[in-house]
């Protein structure tokens, strides 16, 4: 079989083994739950509740700050303990602080919203927007802005990213196995809102079970295709998507919707399906906590703003002395330097390295091998842009293309010198972003 | 205008004092150059036409006729003991490692080369350059114009010159020059 | 040279005998404006368009001033004089005529009025006493030589800027081992004509 | 020696007509062609040595002369006129500031290895930069000298340098207030202070006074106890942050003194003392009362006298006194 | 300023090659001898000295739109003149410095000092200047010509080394004098570091 | 938790490539040609490779002292240099002269730049072409294999002429009865670490095939179509040795694979231009030396569009 892919790109050791036959658990109820303003791409929220006040599950506590923000919501009933600055991943941002009632009654918000059929999608943008629903796939852009493109941009190809190519993650899937219906469900909202009787759900071939299970969900719906895609690092990554599954190239620095495309998270589409369902906006995810640094590793349902502590508490705590604790994957997940976090509408992996692991070998100097060039799948020459960052020239690392590194870590990844490649070039692209910025 | 002619006045000046200057330092060391030239060129072709003890200048005409036949032959000398010819003087400027190489080869009336030095050259020093020792230029005086001259490596004989070690280009240049030489003299001296 | 073809002239002025890496001339701007592939290839296009028109017309001086009135003594002074004028000349017409023209090229003639690539060039085709035709070529071929030898010279020296050189050869010390060791390849050009 | 007249008179002759026809020329062509140029590219070429060299990697002294004018060069770029003609082209481009008003730069972190602490392991690439870009940097206070010398690679005049405590520090004498480091350094620690100035914040964390007692040993707690105690008004706590109006600041030190955390730098040791100069001095006790610890006692019209153990150095009596009796030392 | 200093400067604070680098292509062709570095220094010695001191005498008459051509002039006549003397009483060494010598006029160093210093000052200062610049161009000549010659050719001065070598011919071709001459630059920055340090 | 977290960029995880582990497998691949060259040559040929590797080693690791730098000698790369010099130099050489050329290789040619990587020449070839212009002499004495008939190299056999003369077996040029250098005589042994090195994917096959089949055709089409003259300028010289093993080196070739083919082509136009017109019977060493020098061009001007770049 000739299979979809892309030029370039990397095999990394999946380590899915760990956690990809684990049915999802439901976790335990947490007692207090700590809710960023900012869980998403854009302005922060406002807070729309106080001090002392009695919140209940699915309860809007966050208004949307802005056109690109979306709202938050309560995970579970209680009071609001207290709003303010905590630390979040990578950095500190303005929390609600909750303390549950153990009750977890439902707000009265939450009552099914009709039928993907009969809804006009105008009434299906509202209710994802309401939802508070972003992009699960990780960066967390609201879905309702990239389902609003503006009337110029002609949209003509959706696919859904069930790549999952990130090592050690199973989150996506687990909901394909589990819950294709929803999958399918919110994919027919989303073809209806964008007005498109065709799409695609692209799965990597290590994955053949999700392929059969999103088939069989899917066999009613001739729209809908289930393309197989090849099993490389970064298959998931959009630009990549969008090539394997149309051969068309977003244009450099532009959006997919350049190029007609929408790609969106398998896990965004069971949001959305319970969201119209059942009215609950997105408050929980599956989450992957693995890792050698893991007792027992799981895939767990958590409830939005839990503490990372406490989910790795549900796994079984850590096994020895903790090297390294990372939101997401080892590919493009963020190292932490505590536990003590909410976890987010896009946390789907928690993942602790032992020592061992965690200590990156010391970097050698560059051997021009030319290997980060042959994978880069932007096609750019990361060493080259490395060695400008790291000598400080940014202008000349701007003229290398320093912008489209879509920051993979691929080139990382393969360096036989073990380079600092994208850490040297997301320092680039900041001097870049903050020159811009300066120069505007 | 006033500005345009006052620099050029200037620089007028300038030029004219400077010329000035140098014509007299050169009629001052003009004598001196002369025999200076005259001197290298003297020495070198009484160098390799030992019997001679006065040169005068091949005739155009005859010249003439040899660069019609080799280019690279570019000055011929009758060398004259007491007003008698003797033998000839010839430049040639055979291709060397480097570019022209300045030959200069004596032949005595009765056909035998009496010498031959390097002149201006281009060749690696320590290598190609060691063609103006001695011990490379010793071999050419009193071989015979009969046959031509050859270059081997090892183990000269007869009318073979042995070449300078690792300067095989150079060796075979200089002894293509002294060739071209020989039949220069073939030419001028009517064999 | 005297009886040289076109051919072997060009092949040995740009690759042979090298005006930078075997002869010697036009060393300062070579290793000065030589820090950017750009502004090296300006500074190549400045020298090739002096250079040849500087061979020209000082082959016009010797030929018609100084041979005539038997005052080769003052070859030196005469075509210095002769280039410092045509340079700054060019200079000056260029600024005003293009601006565009003048941003590429003119910027570098002040450099090169003191460049000996250009008088020794100049005092080269007198020597190996190349007629009219063989010193346009010969002056061009020189002039083009020097421009490779800089180019390659400015994109190693890019190269260079980004390398972890050790503090006693930062700067000149690298870049003329740099040349010595280009020079070294153009060595292998030995003996092609 | 024989003269040769002829000689003479043709090289004179063809010389100088080329002389005068490139003069004339050239003068023609100048005027002719005349082209504007950016008035302070004039004044730096002026003094550059004019060797055209090249070595700076500029297109001749012009070329230079331009890309300073513009800003695109260094002014210490020429290595033909060394440091003498940095200097010239440096007060030309205005970058050299009367000595009255010199600043310089600092670095306001005293966050040393140890006074502050370490909030994980760093690995990656050692340059502040690029560990900030990893949540902001290993340093417990967001706010402090990540100490990996960003600063140090980009000072043209290696004024800057990583002390032995681990935080980056400037040498007064060599800095030339250029601004390269404040650039550079992505955690905004560096700022312009006036040159001499002793007194200085060496905090720049707008944390809470907890926060910052949690993180760091030496940091601004933001207590205001200085504000209180400033005799002058110089300094201000705005955003949990003590701020100094170095123009209002004697630098009489009792900040110092007072700071419960040690973030206000200054040593005592070095603190001024006024000296009255008996013989001119009046007694018109106009000192004893700007005087804002009392330090200065005397008689009217008797010589006053200042009690060194509690003069401060202020000044204040300095620029009060009509005589010019009062000197600091 | 002190005739001393000024000397100096030119001897070794700002040697024309060592820190200047002006001057590179006689520095680099002509210094496959000891001999050859010294005779090529002093020739420029002794027009650096003339023409400062003469364009010093006429700083004041010369515009300067033709500032230029007037200088090199200058310096041009002399460059001659030292030629034709050379020439004529020092043939071998004139034929080993060849193109050089007529080449002294377009060494940079030679125009630098005219407009920077010359043009400027008093002869006196002027002249001393020249004789300081010029002795440190003849002084790194003189040592870059001695370690090409030791090396590429194993002898000093033409006095053969007393024991048996090998010498490594490179160092009298061109890449010897580029690599030669950017070691030394190398060394003479490690000595200077050194210095700055203690 | 008591220690801290280690905390980095991600991405987290490395893949086990690296440095050393290249380099060694340039030296297995080198193990057929050394011991062809040994079996030819005698014992001093292995005299000869150990002072080169060793003094390379050596040189690299007094030079990094200095520099305070961490000493890396165990990254063979300073092996591979000093190896690939010892197959590039006769088999009679004296002694110091493999010591001198690595010296030369490690600290002018490699050191002086930054060491590893920043080095924009090949240092072996930097090195041989030091001792050739050096001591030409010495560096042109060949001795023969026992039983070959000819009396020089191939090359300078053939030098100007455009048939194979009839003491050359081709068949003899491959296996290695021929004179050259230590390493460069038997193209079998060659092939045999060229294919190794293409299997464990340290070397892509392009620059080698570019080369050979650039010098491949123009002898083609200057021998007019005599297969056996072709023939002969490949197997001749260091061709074999030189395009698989040192116009591949990494550092000193460009990076993308438009850049390596363009300068694959070069080395293999200038190889023959100098071999047919040259004052050199070999140009191997010239030609990659030269394209050396153009690689940062290529580098700068020849590279892949980014992925949405403007397609032209
Ligand atoms: C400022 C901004 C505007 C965006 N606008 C759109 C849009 O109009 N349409 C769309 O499909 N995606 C849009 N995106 C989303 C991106 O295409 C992408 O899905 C999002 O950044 C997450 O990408 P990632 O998870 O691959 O990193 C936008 C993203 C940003 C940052
Ligand atoms: C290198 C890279 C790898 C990615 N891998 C995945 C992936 O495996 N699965 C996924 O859903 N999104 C992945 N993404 C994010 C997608 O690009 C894209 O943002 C996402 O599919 C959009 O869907 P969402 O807006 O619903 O999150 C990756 C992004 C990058 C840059
Ligand atoms: C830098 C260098 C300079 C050389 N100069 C000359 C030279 O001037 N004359 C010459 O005949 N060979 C010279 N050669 C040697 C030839 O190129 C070639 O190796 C030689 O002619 C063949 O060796 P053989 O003379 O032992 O046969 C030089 C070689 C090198 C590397
Ligand atoms: C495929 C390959 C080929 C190499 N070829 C050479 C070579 O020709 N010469 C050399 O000095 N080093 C060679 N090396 C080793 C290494 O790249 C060399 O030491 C660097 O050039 C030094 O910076 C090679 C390495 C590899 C992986
Ligand atoms: S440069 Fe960027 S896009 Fe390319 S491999 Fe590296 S991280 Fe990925
Ligand atoms: S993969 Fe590493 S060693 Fe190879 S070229 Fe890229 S940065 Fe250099
Ligand atoms: S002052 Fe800034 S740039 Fe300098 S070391 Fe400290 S954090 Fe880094
Ligand atoms: S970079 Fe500029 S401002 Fe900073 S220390 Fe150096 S001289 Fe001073
Ligand atoms: S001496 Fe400066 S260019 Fe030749």
């Amino acid at each position: 079989m000739n299979l979809l892919s892309f030029r370039g790109g990397i095999h990394p050791p999946h380590s899915k083994e760990m956690t990809e036959h684990l049915p999802v658990e439901k976790a335990l109820e947490p007692e207090i739950v700590v809710i960023p303003l900012q869980q998403h791409i854009g302005a922060p929220c406002k807070a729309i509740v106080e001090v002392g006040e009695k919140v209940k599950v699915g309860q809007k506590i966050g208004e949307a700050g802005g056109f690109v923000s979306a709202p938050v919501h309560s995970s579970i009933s209680g009071t609001v303990k207290k709003i303010e600055k905590r630390m979040i991943i990578n950095g500190t941002g303005t929390c609600i602080v909750i303390e549950s009632d153990g009750l977890n009654e439902v707000h009265e918000s939450v009552v099914p919203k009709g039928d993907v059929e009969t809804l006009e999608p105008k009434e299906i943008l509202d209710i994802i927007n309401e939802a508070g629903i972003v992009g699960m796939g990780g960066a967390g852009f609201p879905t309702r802005v990239k389902l609003s493109p503006p009337p110029d941009k002609k949209i003509d190809v959706l696919i859904l990213n069930g790549a999952e190519c990130e090592p050690y993650l199973t989150s996506d899937h687990r909901l394909m196995l589990e819950t294709p219906e929803d999958v399918v469900y919110g994919l027919r909202a989303v073809m209806r809102v964008l007005g498109l009787e065709k799409a695609y759900i692209a799965i990597e071939n290590n994955k053949m079970d999700a392929v059969l299970s999103m088939k069989e969900a899917a066999k009613e719906f001739t729209g809908i295709q289930v393309v197989v895609v090849k099993t490389k690092y970064p298959q998931g990554s959009e630009k990549q998507l969008i090539y394997a599954c149309s051969q068309r190239e977003v244009p450099s620095g532009a959006l997919p919707m350049d190029a007609g495309a929408v790609v969106s998270n398998v896990a965004t589409m069971s949001a959305i399906s319970k969201a119209i369902r059942t009215g609950m906006p997105l408050i929980e995810r599956i989450c992957t906590v693995t890792g050698d640094g893991i007792v027992e590793p799981k895939n767990i349902m958590i409830k939005n703003g839990t503490r990372i502590s406490e989910i790795i508490a549900q796994a079984g705590g850590y096994k020895g002395e903790p090297g390294k604790l990372i939101l997401g994957g080892p590919m493009m997940g963020f190292a932490q330097f505590t536990d003590d976090l909410p976890s987010t509408k896009t946390t789907s992996g928690v993942l602790v390295f032992t020592e061992e692991q965690a200590r990156l070998p010391e970097p050698n100097p560059c051997i021009r091998c030319g290997k980060c060039v042959d994978i880069c799948p932007s096609f750019i020459q990361p060493f080259a842009i490395s060695a400008y960052s790291l000598n400080g020239m940014f202008d000349m690392a701007e003229k290398n293309n320093a912008m489209d590194c879509i920051e993979c870590g691929s080139c990382s990844f393969i360096c036989p010198s073990k380079r600092p490649l994208l850490h040297s070039i997301r320092m680039a692209k900041r001097e870049i972003l903050s020159k811009r910025r300066k120069t505007k | 205008m006033k500005e345009i002619s006052k620099l050029g006045l200037i620089l007028l000046l300038i030029c004219a004092v400077a010329a000035g200057l140098l014509s007299l330092v050169y009629d001052f060391t003009i004598d001196k150059i002369v025999e200076q030239r005259e001197m290298t060129s003297q020495l070198s072709r009484q160098e390799v036409l030992p019997d001679a003890d006065s040169f005068e200048i091949m005739e155009a005409g005859m010249l003439d006729k040899v660069k019609a036949g080799n280019e690279l032959v570019v000055e011929i000398y009758e060398g004259l003991s007491g007003g008698t010819l003797v033998g000839y003087t010839v430049k040639s400027l055979p291709g060397g490692f480097g570019g022209s190489v300045e030959v200069i080869t004596g032949i005595s009336v009765d056909g035998t080369v009496t010498g031959m030095r390097v002149g201006n050259h281009q060749e690696t020093p320590g290598l190609g350059a060691n063609a103006t020792l001695p011990d490379f230029y010793g071999q050419y005086a009193g071989k015979s114009t009969e046959s031509e001259l050859t270059v081997v490596k090892a183990g000269a004989a007869g009318n073979e010159i042995q070449a300078i070690s690792g300067a095989t280009i150079t060796s075979k240049a200089v002894t293509e020059g002294v060739n071209m030489a020989v039949e220069a003299y073939k030419i001028v001296s009517g064999l | 040279m005297e009886n040289a073809s076109i051919f072997v002239i060009l092949v040995s002025s740009i690759l042979v005998n090298n005006f930078v890496m075997s002869k010697f001339l036009g060393i300062c701007p070579f290793l000065g404006v030589s820090k950017q592939v750009e502004t090296a290839t300006g500074m190549g296009m400045a020298v090739t368009f002096v250079i040849t028109l500087a061979g020209m017309i000082t082959y016009l001086v010797q030929k018609y001033i100084l041979v005539f009135f038997h005052i080769e003594y003052l070859q030196t002074v005469a075509f210095i004089l002769v280039i410092a004028a045509l340079v700054q000349f060019v200079e000056i017409v260029l600024q005003k005529l293009s601006p565009v023209l003048y941003q590429a090229l003119g910027v570098y003639l002040p450099l090169i009025t003191t460049n000996c690539a250009v008088l020794g060039l100049a005092l080269l085709n007198i020597q190996y006493k190349l007629n009219f035709v063989q010193t346009i070529f010969h002056s061009f071929g020189a002039a083009v030589g020097f421009s490779l030898a800089i180019i390659l010279f400015a994109g190693i020296r890019e190269r260079l800027a980004i390398s972890d050189v050790p503090a006693p050869f930062k700067g000149f010390p690298i870049a003329l081992i740099t040349a010595g060791l280009m020079s070294m390849a153009f060595l292998g050009f030995a003996g092609l004509v | 020696m024989n003269m040769n007249i002829n000689g003479l008179i043709y090289s004179t002759l063809s010389l100088g007509g080329m002389g005068l026809i490139f003069g004339a020329g050239l003068a023609y062509a100048s005027q002719k062609f005349a082209v504007e140029i950016d008035p302070k590219a004039v004044a730096v070429r002026e003094v550059l040595p004019g060797a055209n060299c090249g070595g700076c990697g500029y297109p001749g002294c012009d070329g230079f002369a331009n890309a300073v004018a513009k800003g695109e060069a260094k002014v210490n770029g020429c290595p033909v006129g060394g440091s003498e003609t940095a200097e010239k082209v440096a007060e030309i481009m205005g970058l050299v500031v009367e000595d009255s008003t010199k600043m310089i730069a600092h670095v306001i972190c005293n966050g040393t290895c140890d006074n502050a602490r370490e909030k994980y392991e760093y690995i990656g690439i050692q340059d502040c930069k690029a560990a900030n870009i990893v949540n902001g940097g290993s340093k417990s206070c967001s706010f402090g000298c990540l100490g990996l010398g960003t600063c140090v690679d980009v000072c043209p005049f290696d004024a800057i340098f990583i002390n032995d405590k681990g935080i980056a520090e400037v040498i007064d004498d060599k800095c030339t207030a250029c601004g390269n480091c404040i650039e550079a350094c992505p955690k905004n620690v560096i700022a312009l202070v006036p040159y001499g100035q002793e007194v200085i914040v060496d905090c720049n964390s707008k944390d809470k006074g907890k926060d910052v007692k949690a993180s760091c040993d030496v940091g601004c707690i933001g207590c205001k106890i200085c504000e209180k105690n400033c005799p002058f008004d110089a300094i201000h706590v705005v955003d949990n942050l003590a701020v100094i109006d170095y123009e209002k600041c004697t630098e009489c030190m009792i900040c110092v003194e007072k700071c419960p955390t040690g973030a206000i730098a200054g040593n005592l040791e070095n603190r001024k003392k006024a000296e009255i100069d008996e013989e001119a001095c009046i007694g018109c006790t106009l000192c004893t009362k700007v005087c804002p610890v009392d330090a200065i006692e005397g008689e009217v019209k008797k010589p006053h006298k200042v009690d060194v153990e509690k003069c401060i150095g202020c000044g204040a009596c300095v620029e009060k006194c009509p005589k010019d009796a009062i000197k600091l030392k | 300023m002190n005739l001393m200093k000024i000397f100096k400067n030119g001897l070794l604070d700002e040697n024309p090659i060592f820190v200047q680098l002006l001057g590179m292509c006689p520095t680099l062709a002509v210094t496959t001898s000891a001999i050859n570095g010294v005779g090529m220094g002093l020739a420029a010695t002794a027009v650096l000295v003339a023409s400062n001191a003469a364009i010093s005498m006429m700083r004041k008459i010369i515009p300067s739109k033709i500032r230029i051509p007037a200088f090199i002039v200058v310096i041009a006549s002399f460059v001659t003149i030292v030629g034709m003397l050379m020439e004529g009483y020092m043939p071998s060494l004139f034929k080993a410095l060849g193109l050089f010598i007529p080449l002294i006029v377009v060494n940079c160093i030679i125009l630098a000092r005219a407009e920077a210093f010359a043009s400027k000052n008093t002869v006196i200062d002027s002249i001393f200047d020249g004789l300081g610049m010029g002795l440190g161009f003849t002084l790194a000549l003189t040592v870059l010509g001695s370690v090409r010659e030791l090396l590429g050719a194993g002898s000093l001065f033409g006095w053969q080394l007393p024991f048996a070598y090998k010498p490594a011919l490179m160092m009298i071709l061109p890449p010897g004098a580029f690599i030669a001459l950017g070691i030394l630059l190398a060394l003479y920055n490690v000595v200077k570091s050194k210095k700055s340090l203690s | 938790m008591e220690r801290k977290l280690i905390v980095t960029s991600s991405p987290h995880i490395r893949s086990k490539e690296a440095t050393d582990k290249t380099m060694r497998d340039v030296v297995i691949a080198l193990v057929p040609a050394t011991l062809a060259g040994m079996y030819y040559f005698g014992f001093q040929t292995l005299i000869v490779v150990l002072l080169a590797v060793a003094a390379a080693m050596a040189t690299e690791a007094i030079i990094q002292n200095i520099r305070k730098q961490p000493i890396t000698v165990m990254d063979y790369s300073a092996a591979v240099t000093g190896l690939l010099l010892a197959l590039n130099l006769p088999p009679e050489v004296t002694f110091w002269m493999p010591v001198v050329g690595s010296i030369f290789a490690i600290a002018i040619a490699k050191q002086a730049f930054g060491g590893l990587g920043h080095n924009f020449i090949n240092p072996a070839l930097a090195a041989r072409v030091f001792l050739i212009a050096s001591w030409p002499v010495e560096m042109t004495t060949w001795k023969f294999p026992v039983d070959a008939v000819t009396e020089a190299t191939p090359l300078a056999l053939i030098k100007g002429s455009r048939i194979v003369p009839e003491s050359v077996s081709i068949f003899n040029m491959f296996i290695g009865k021929i004179g050259g250098c230590i390493g460069e005589v038997s193209a079998l042994a060659l092939l045999i670490g060229g294919i190794y090195l293409v299997y464990r994917g340290v070397i892509s096959p392009r620059i080698p095939v570019a080369y050979m089949g650039t010098v491949a055709v123009l002898t083609l089409l200057y021998g007019g179509f005599n297969f056996n003259y072709m023939m002969f300028h490949l197997l001749a010289g260091g061709l074999v040795l030189g395009a698989i093993f040192m116009a591949t080196d990494y550092v000193s070739s460009p990076m993308t694979a438009k850049g390596q083919i363009i300068y694959a082509v070069g080395c293999g136009l200038i190889t023959v231009v100098i071999r047919l017109f040259g004052g050199y019977p070999g140009g191997v060493s010239f030609s990659i030396l030269f394209m050396n020098v153009v690689t940062p061009l290529i580098d700068k001007y020849v590279k892949s569009n980014v992925f949405g770049g403007v397609k032209k």
